[in-house]
């Protein structure tokens, strides 16, 4: 069930450019499964900021922030030992089941969204299925968690639209390129990117979405997206959604 | 031991602090953070006759001490509302149920009231006259003393339960407003919906929401709330549900100190969903601080 | 290097930034915090006919991200503006000087205005019809379009100089006010002066200014001035001066994408007096980081 | 000439009943005599709050604050190395040179307004000035500066109305027991004291009002007091005015 928690900042440092991992200390029995996210309370800021979860274990959670605005940028300016009031546990996260026992699982992040594909890398490999990790960046500078899903037992492909980086172009090249097999996707990043995947992948596979919220309990309807079966909140009934229901 | 009780007209409500329309969905959004029978009352999300998808997305913007929301009605329609989301709420809440309709003409609100009226769980009717999110209707039909009082009259010939209605606080004169819907019928009022506002993100140069304006609450509007509540709540003599901006007790005090009966909690649950729980736990302790025994008739010195 | 001259109709600021009138006392009390010759301009307190105390103390209350004034007018006097206030700011500032003249009849607002032509030094003239804090007159001459009209034809009648009318947020429709004044000959328009608003003290029962309600503004009311002067901006040909919560460059520069020509600073300076000096030295940063060249003509894509 | 200045919070400390001590360490070159006061900064509140100046030496500051509401108590809160933004050096403080080189300053003080009372004691009797303080509290928990005072050098008298310490009564019944005698007053505490003492007692005197204010810079004019010469902002004409401009 999604509660109110206060953490504690531990450490903070940077990942890549703007981007930093923020490693908090407090109650995480609130959070269930990988593509769950959480809303960070941040001073001076009257809405909470929602951010995906990356890692987390009983008693420590791992947030990656990149500064887009001046609320993110505030988020990032905190030092360790500052208390942090989080939701925790909200949103429908992935559904590792949909992907079979001893099959090959696909995991896709763009940007940002590489962030929650640590902690379900980790929820697969533990499953028994085998992991095929697609990131992509838009240069050299912005790669992150390339280590630390290779350490979580995936096989890693980095993309970067510049080329500064592994193969160039989009995560779909790469796929392309790379001729990766799997049996089902999971991926989350910027609409264009999960919409070449939903529309291009022939498997079948479910994304993250990304929307700006105003509760991310369900309660203000502020996230709103149309799906096949009709009108669904990105932060109570996604966000993640099966590739099927999407509407692009 | 300190009395929370209130009473709202002909309804005693065991304390005042109710969630405003919108920001508690149908119910059952809040009680997956606390027991909502622990409330005063709850105002359900504004219905229309039929349903609608609501504003295109961004429909959120940040603002100094508060938010601007462009999420434009979105709701299931009235027979959705009836038949399944109050049900829903009634199975796990008894206490009064607020049902907030909203609607783009005078016939609207009368096809929802008469609809309502085959609802016995519903205890109350919020008629929403001041929504500024949609074109043609919403705050449209809140502006103007003789519409507002159409819509009421028309309301209460269809109703025979209590009906409240609520009012925009973008007028030049809210007590004439508040009077037309008095003499109109109204069992009371909703003082005050929220403002019309805007914010620009100067890096795309566009509206922050796509509608380019919203509605702005949350702290920031508190002192204009506190100012109209005590304007209407002293030129009528039905009871005023206080709106605006509240987050904590004290301002649950200083509403009800301004003339209203009890008083709505918006967007305060928006950013902590246990806001409302939290204010209705400190509301004894800051009763026994100020020496106050109860919330009813706090009148000014 | 970047432009922050900005043009307010024939007059041409250096920067977009002006303190708002009765944030700035007369110049010299903010001269005291910094060289004042940096500002694009300065309007200085509101003045009447004849001198006035104003209302009672307490006059401020504390809101969340603004406050309420209600100082009630107080100023010497017409007179006294022009035979010693503006005399020694000129002898220490030499850009433009906006005078702001307030009144309860068309007949005041003419009288100050016949007065203020013959001191050369106030290069534009600001009605101020939106004052709340005064009774029969300020605010209640700027939410009728026809009496808003009237003073704007009486002051043009009598005055060469160019007049701005700064107009009253807390009206149904600020469009159909600023085309009346707009149509009645007005240079241009300052948008928006404070909202009606009022605090009560739980502890005494009482309101917190001795008045009951005030002028609200700080940064709470920002995205209802946004949101204003993008209305009045759009609909008027003439130039706004926009106002309402402004505290950093980068609502400087919002405001200007709004539909603003420049901008007045009000409650900013009262918090820090060296709020419009932070402002324009950081507006270049702010410029430099959007890719800004200059200010002028700053639509929205 | 007034400025803004940033102070490290160093102490703070209770002193009586919900009455603080707060030591700050930062540049004091803008407070210029005794009777002046600074405006604080205080998180989470928009405006800034008026606070005398007890004492003060190059880069030390020591203020007393009060807890009347939330305000005040936020300030109270505060920690040790916490910054804090003053405006320093508002208003006109009280004039050395009204009581004459030799004779005897009496200093009167009621409540949290026996806090000015120190640094004006101090700069009375580096004057050569003998001192007799005289402070009125409303019981024997609200009592500080007592010991102070008399560390710098004045002859103190402690009236409390419950009688709990002191003489029993008003600073206006101790002044008429103890029969003090003095050539020229000082004080500061509420309206009702500085109007007993003004129209009480025969000698000149100077007195520092306090009313609610909205900048403390004189921009605002929300702090306007009638005197006979006319209006005066408590904060820029004021706080200290002379027993025969104040009309009661």
């Amino acid at each position: 069930m999604a509660t109110e928690r206060t953490f504690i900042l531990t450490a903070i440092e940077p990942v890549a450019a703007a981007t930093w991992r923020l490693q908090l200390s407090g109650d995480t029995s609130g959070l269930r499964c990988a593509g769950q996210f959480v809303m960070v309370s941040v001073p001076e800021f009257y809405l909470r900021r929602p951010v995906s979860v990356c890692d987390c274990e009983p008693g420590l959670l791992t947030l990656i922030v990149k500064v887009m605005g001046e609320g993110t940028a505030a988020l990032c300016a905190l030092r360790p030992g500052r208390e942090i009031s989080l939701l925790c546990g909200l949103g429908n996260g992935f559904d590792l089941s949909a992907c079979p026992k001893g099959k090959e699982a696909m995991i896709i992040g763009g940007g940002v969204g590489v962030a929650p594909l640590l902690l379900l890398c980790k929820q697969l490999r533990e499953a028994d299925r085998h992991v095929t990790a697609v990131l992509g960046f838009n240069t050299k500078e912005d790669i992150f968690l390339e280590k630390e899903l290779e350490a979580a037992g995936a096989d890693v492909i980095v993309a970067t639209a510049d080329g500064s980086a592994g193969c160039q172009g989009f995560v779909t090249d790469a796929i392309r390129m790379c001729v990766l097999k799997s049996d089902y996707f999971y991926a989350c990043g910027p609409r264009p990117m999960l919409k070449a995947l939903c529309t291009q992948l022939r498997q079948d596979g479910e994304v993250s979405t990304e929307e700006r919220m105003g509760c991310g309990a369900g309660i203000c309807y502020g996230c709103t997206c149309q799906t096949t079966s009709g009108p669904k909140r990105t932060c109570k009934e996604g966000p993640v959604f099966k590739k099927e229901e999407l509407v692009w | 031991m300190v009395d929370l009780s209130v009473n709202l007209g002909d309804i005693r409500l065991d304390n005042p602090v109710i969630p405003a329309s919108g920001t508690c969905g149908f119910g059952l959004e809040l009680a997956e953070w606390y027991d909502i029978n622990m409330l005063g009352a709850i105002s359900l999300k504004g219905t229309t006759r039929d349903p609608r998808f609501g504003n295109a997305l961004p429909r959120i913007a940040e603002c100094p001490s508060g938010l601007i929301n462009s999420v434009g009605l979105e709701n299931p329609g009235i027979d959705k509302l009836l038949s399944e989301k109050i049900p829903a709420l009634r199975a796990i809440y008894h206490k009064p149920i607020i049902a907030n309709i909203s609607g783009f003409s005078v016939e609207d609100f009368a096809f929802c009231a008469e609809k309502a009226e085959s609802c016995p769980d519903i205890d109350i009717l919020e008629v929403n006259i001041s929504c500024p999110n949609v074109h043609g209707g919403g705050m449209a039909l809140g502006t103007d003393p003789e519409v507002a009082a159409a819509v009421t009259r028309a309301v209460k010939q269809v109703s025979s339960k209590p009906v409240f209605v609520k009012l925009t606080p973008n007028v030049t004169d809210i007590v004439t407003i508040a009077r037309a819907c008095e003499a109109a019928g109204a069992d009371g009022l909703t003082v005050i919906n929220t403002l019309l506002g805007m914010r620009i993100d100067i890096r795309t140069r566009k509206p922050v929401v796509a509608a380019g304006t919203g509605g702005f609450s949350g702290p920031a509007i508190f002192p204009i709330a506190v100012r109209a509540v005590y304007q209407v709540a002293h030129a009528c003599r039905i009871p005023v549900m206080g709106c605006g901006g509240i987050s904590t007790a004290e301002e649950v005090i200083e509403m009800l100190m301004a003339g209203a009966a009890a008083v709505q909690v918006g967007s305060a649950s928006l950013v902590n969903p246990l806001a409302c729980k939290e204010i209705i736990e400190q509301l004894p302790v800051v009763m026994e601080r100020l020496g106050l025994k109860d919330l009813k008739q706090l009148k000014l010195n």
